[in-house]
């Protein structure tokens, strides 16, 4: 883990309000697990006081030869409707990666990875994606978004994976949501991110197959220190009796920790 | 230049994180050398295990953050067991945040952590905004803070420092009560109550509805209250509430601090404690002055 | 959409320029129609008048300011003859925030300002932190405020809103001891007391020493307060502090406020006042709103 | 007066963290007298919270058929060092002109006029001595900075009049202060402005010749309304008793307010 100053190489609107962006830095080569993240302070050149806190952002895919790793976020927020201004050639502070992310090995070789994404919940899942396939594992997406103008990656999924799109209002491929087309697909091992009702279901459904969430939870220091971050364990005999997203996770296994 | 000597505390710097800011030092140990520090003030221990308040925990607001974590912390048997160990082989002291709901807890956990060689003053929250039975009371109510303080200090071995609430209408009252009741030094400020709306779900955004207000929106108020405090007591003042550089630390001596605390700011620059320790003795040599106890109270003090 | 009715005041929107931060509406007015306003608070007035605290009175901190202007003012009868005169040809509301040392002099000054048409009602400021003899402890002890309250009632020929300090530990007493004592609403929040000292002269930057902390700073403290207060009054609340745009206002309201004013913003921004005018509307349309008295204290009343 | 999103047209360092902008826009053809200054609100694109006040800076000279104003300011401070930031092309927050400022119509045409500087009092005066002159009024300057890296704008004095430029430690000019040379001037009236101990001690010395005086102080509104900038009257009786530097003045006639 470190902090630096990262040059923005690439930054750009992929989808409605969804900006993709690329930093390049050491910081890079620590990355270890797709899912992991970075904290991103937001100085808007006002030292540090508006925002005040950093912004925790998914690594979505990483290139470790050529140092760079892309962020794809929502903006509009205060934080993140600055960070959506920076121009290419600026930097940006950065501290990460953070956390823990997806379990890849916990997929078999050979075996049919099924992932599992909504909003911007799907960046994490590309990186996940990729180091699956680089396994030799079979992956499957469902994607949901809420309207076609919010879709984004759909051709860069399709590339490594059947990719199901469903979308709230049918503008862009299916109607529904991602758990409509659950029942019909067959897998080893899912992997999820997105907001807290998918996830529930997920859980719900998915009690046969080792199951992966990334959970998202407001942060102070993002490192493990705050417990602002905390989750209750479902087991009650556990030593601790909670886990911190930022440091414990943000990716757990299913039912490790209560949703709420 | 930069060493300052308190009751109990002999530290070669003046700069130590806050309590709850910090955990207990494992994760921050991680990226620098915390023998960096002035001292460390850990997470406030209770006697028994506590999970704190349900998330969302934390709220950004202008300049500042809300904070509700409802002083989550294993008791205070496992963190003397699992946690001071790692400063055995460190040297930097150690200031144990305690807090409690009944006068009993406080006095029992602070018996048992005051015994711990690591563990060099204890600090008394008496005044975390977020614990429901009690606790408010005691940072409140200069005579019930100073009975708690009494209590703590006859089964202390260590020397006491209070940690005022700035949630009150008479700040040197508080201050001194407890110093009459023992106290060795002060702790100011702890947070301040507020609350966020969220506009979307139109409720407090704060599961625990209100949290305490920290970070650069505070440091007036905690200015105003060391710089009245500070003349109206003889026992020393860790000062806190807003610090994210050198001048910030400058400003507290000015006011009457004689050390103080980083909080909020650890998580905006995870290095800002040993950042400011470096920067320190440059901002002090630029104004002609050579050891940083001459700044203590000059606001008020007229040199 | 956005008229609320409060005693005394049918306005057409909620949103009224702060006392102290508008003067008595002259140079405002210069810029835009003063109509488009729900109200104008003006500057305290107080029976004699007062030349205020030496200068420098204002200092700037993080997302704040503190000011310590002293209540300079040309005296309650100059002010009648010369300022008031100007809303006769206005259609809006004035409410006289009103000061003094002594309670007498509250009453005199109270006597006199509500007997003038273009005064809607009055604010009792009972809070105001820059006012050395008496003034603070009119704001921080109930049994007082309510006993200043209760006399400046028996001579108003107004409705009285008694604007409440945030420097006690109590605010909900103190407001339940002025609503006893016949207070026909609230304004909350004055400022909070703070200091800036300046490194460079190694003093207070205020000639004053202290002064009161406004601005978005002091936001998350005031919805906090009127949060508290409104669940346990049943008069209504003006809300203020830290307000700079449309969505402000709607998180007060939700806090349980019944109409807002704007302070420090219009030094940020000198139309800001009818701009968030304009922008409320909007905002509540995107929300399913109608009328935005059906927001007020939404976030305690669960709906 | 109006608040204009003007645009910055040059902006750049003309002496050590002096700073020399021109801004153009409507509010140019509002401004009435040379020492009329504008408020400046610095975003730092942080939503007006840091810094949340505007700055005040005077209007060094204006040239109302470009509509261009220039202003000349010390950066290093939260809001001066943003605003040091700013480049070309990008809009600057403006309120003005404010307040009232030097007479030129008390001197007479055909008579000498001297004007006396010091540091970042000095822009507000440029403007003062073009207007002078182009009434026919000989101007004679006196400008005052700590060390040579600190002049700026000699040259572009020197063109107005005869300039003698004074600096505390003799590196530029004559060793000393404006007072220095004052007795060996021969003036009809005189405009000043700079740190307050410069303008008592003109005060003090020229009492025989009208002298104007330009102020500062802290300032909230800047328009008037929040009392922030006041100065007591010298004159016991003046019925209101107090000046507000930013709307009645920054420029006053010598001791018609008191200077502390
Ligand atoms: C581990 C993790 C990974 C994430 N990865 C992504 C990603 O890849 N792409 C993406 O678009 N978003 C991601 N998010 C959500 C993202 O952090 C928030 O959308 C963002 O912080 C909102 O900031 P803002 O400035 O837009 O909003 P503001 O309203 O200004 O935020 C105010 C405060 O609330 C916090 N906050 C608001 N919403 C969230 C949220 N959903 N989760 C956590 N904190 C929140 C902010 O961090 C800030 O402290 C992730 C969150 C977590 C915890
Ligand atoms: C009428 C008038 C005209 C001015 N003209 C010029 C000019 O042409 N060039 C120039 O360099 N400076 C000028 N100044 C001074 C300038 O306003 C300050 O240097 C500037 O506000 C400092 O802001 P900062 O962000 O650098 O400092 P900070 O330390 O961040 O300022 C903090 C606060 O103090 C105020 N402040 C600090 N110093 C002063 C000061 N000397 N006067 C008034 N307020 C101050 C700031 O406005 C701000 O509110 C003028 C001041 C006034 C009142
Ligand atoms: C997340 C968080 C947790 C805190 N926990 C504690 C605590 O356990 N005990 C305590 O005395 N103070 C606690 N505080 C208060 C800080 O120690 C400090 O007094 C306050 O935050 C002001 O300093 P700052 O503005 O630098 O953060 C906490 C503050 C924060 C932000
Ligand atoms: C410069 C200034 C002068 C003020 N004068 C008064 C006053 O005369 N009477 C009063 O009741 N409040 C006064 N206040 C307080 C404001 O009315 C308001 O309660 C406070 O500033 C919080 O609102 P804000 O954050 O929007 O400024 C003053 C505030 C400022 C900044
Ligand atoms: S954000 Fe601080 S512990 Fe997770
Ligand atoms: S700055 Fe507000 S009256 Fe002058």
């Amino acid at each position: 883990m470190r902090q630096e100053s990262m040059q923005v190489i690439k930054h750009g609107e992929i989808a409605d309000q969804i900006f993709e962006m690329k930093l390049q830095g050491e910081l890079v080569c620590e990355i270890t697990e797709p899912g992991q993240f970075v904290h991103i302070l937001v100085d808007g050149a006002s030292h540090s006081i508006a925002p005040l806190l950093r912004r925790p952002i998914s690594i979505s895919s990483a290139n470790t030869s050529e140092k760079t790793m892309t962020l794809i976020y929502r903006g509009g927020g205060l934080g993140t409707g600055l960070l959506s201004k920076t121009a290419v050639g600026q930097s940006v502070d950065v501290l990460g990666p953070l956390g823990h992310g997806f379990p890849v090995m916990e997929a078999a070789r050979g075996g049919h990875a099924l992932i599992i994404g909504g909003g911007v919940g799907v960046p994490p899942l590309y990186g996940l994606s990729q180091a699956l396939k680089e396994r030799e594992i079979k992956v499957t997406h469902i994607l949901g978004f809420r309207s076609a103008k919010d879709v984004f990656y759909q051709q860069a999924f399709e590339e490594l994976g059947q990719t199901f799109i469903m979308t709230e209002d049918g503008t862009c491929g299916l109607k529904g949501r991602v758990t409509d087309v659950l029942g019909q697909l067959d897998f080893d091992i899912a992997y999820a991110c997105g907001p807290l009702p998918m996830l529930r279901a997920l859980e719900n459904q998915i009690t046969e197959k080792p199951l992966y969430l990334s959970l998202e939870q407001r942060m102070g220091c993002g490192i493990g220190a705050c417990m602002a971050c905390v989750a209750h364990t479902t087991d009650p005999n556990d030593s601790k009796g909670y886990r911190r997203v930022c440091s414990d996770g943000p990716v757990f296994k299913a039912r490790e920790v209560e949703l709420c | 230049m930069l060493d300052v000597h308190l009751p109990g505390l002999n530290l070669k710097n003046p700069v130590m994180p806050a309590s709850g800011c910090f955990a207990f030092g494992a994760e921050y140990g991680d990226l620098y050398d915390l023998n960096e520090l002035g001292a460390v003030i850990i997470k406030a221990a209770t006697l028994e295990p506590r999970f704190g308040n349900p998330t969302p925990r934390v709220a950004e607001t202008a300049a500042g953050m809300l904070n509700a974590i409802g002083l989550q912390n294993p008791g205070v048997d496992k963190i003397i067991r699992q946690e001071l160990p790692r400063f055995e082989k460190l040297d930097v002291p150690v200031i144990a945040n305690i807090a409690g709901s009944e006068m009993e807890d406080y006095i029992k956990t602070a018996e048992k952590i005051s015994e711990q060689t690591v563990v060099h003053a204890l600090e008394l929250n008496i005044s975390c905004p977020n614990v429901k039975h009690g606790g408010i009371a005691f940072g409140t109510v200069p005579e019930v803070a100073a009975e708690l303080t009494r209590k703590v200090k006859s089964v202390s071995k260590k020397p006491v420092y209070v940690k005022l609430s700035p949630n009150v209408t008479d700040i040197v009252a508080m201050a001194k009560a407890v110093e009459e009741a023992g106290a060795d030094g002060l702790s100011m400020i702890n947070t301040l109550l507020g609350m966020r709306i969220d506009l979307k779900t139109q409720r407090p955004v704060l599961s625990n509805l209100t949290g305490g207000l920290s970070g650069p929106a505070i440091k007036p108020v905690a200015i105003r209250m060391i710089y009245e405090v500070s003349q109206k007591v003889s026992i020393p003042i860790i000062g806190m509430g807003g610090i994210q550089n050198a001048d910030d630390v400058i400003e507290y001596f000015l006011a009457g601090a004689s050390a103080v605390a980083v909080g909020t700011a650890n998580f905006v620059d995870p290095f800002i404690c040993p950042k400011i320790i470096k920067e320190l003795p440059k901002k002090l040599k630029a104004m002609g002055i050579s050891d940083i106890n001459e700044l203590i109270g000059r606001s008020w003090k007229h040199v």
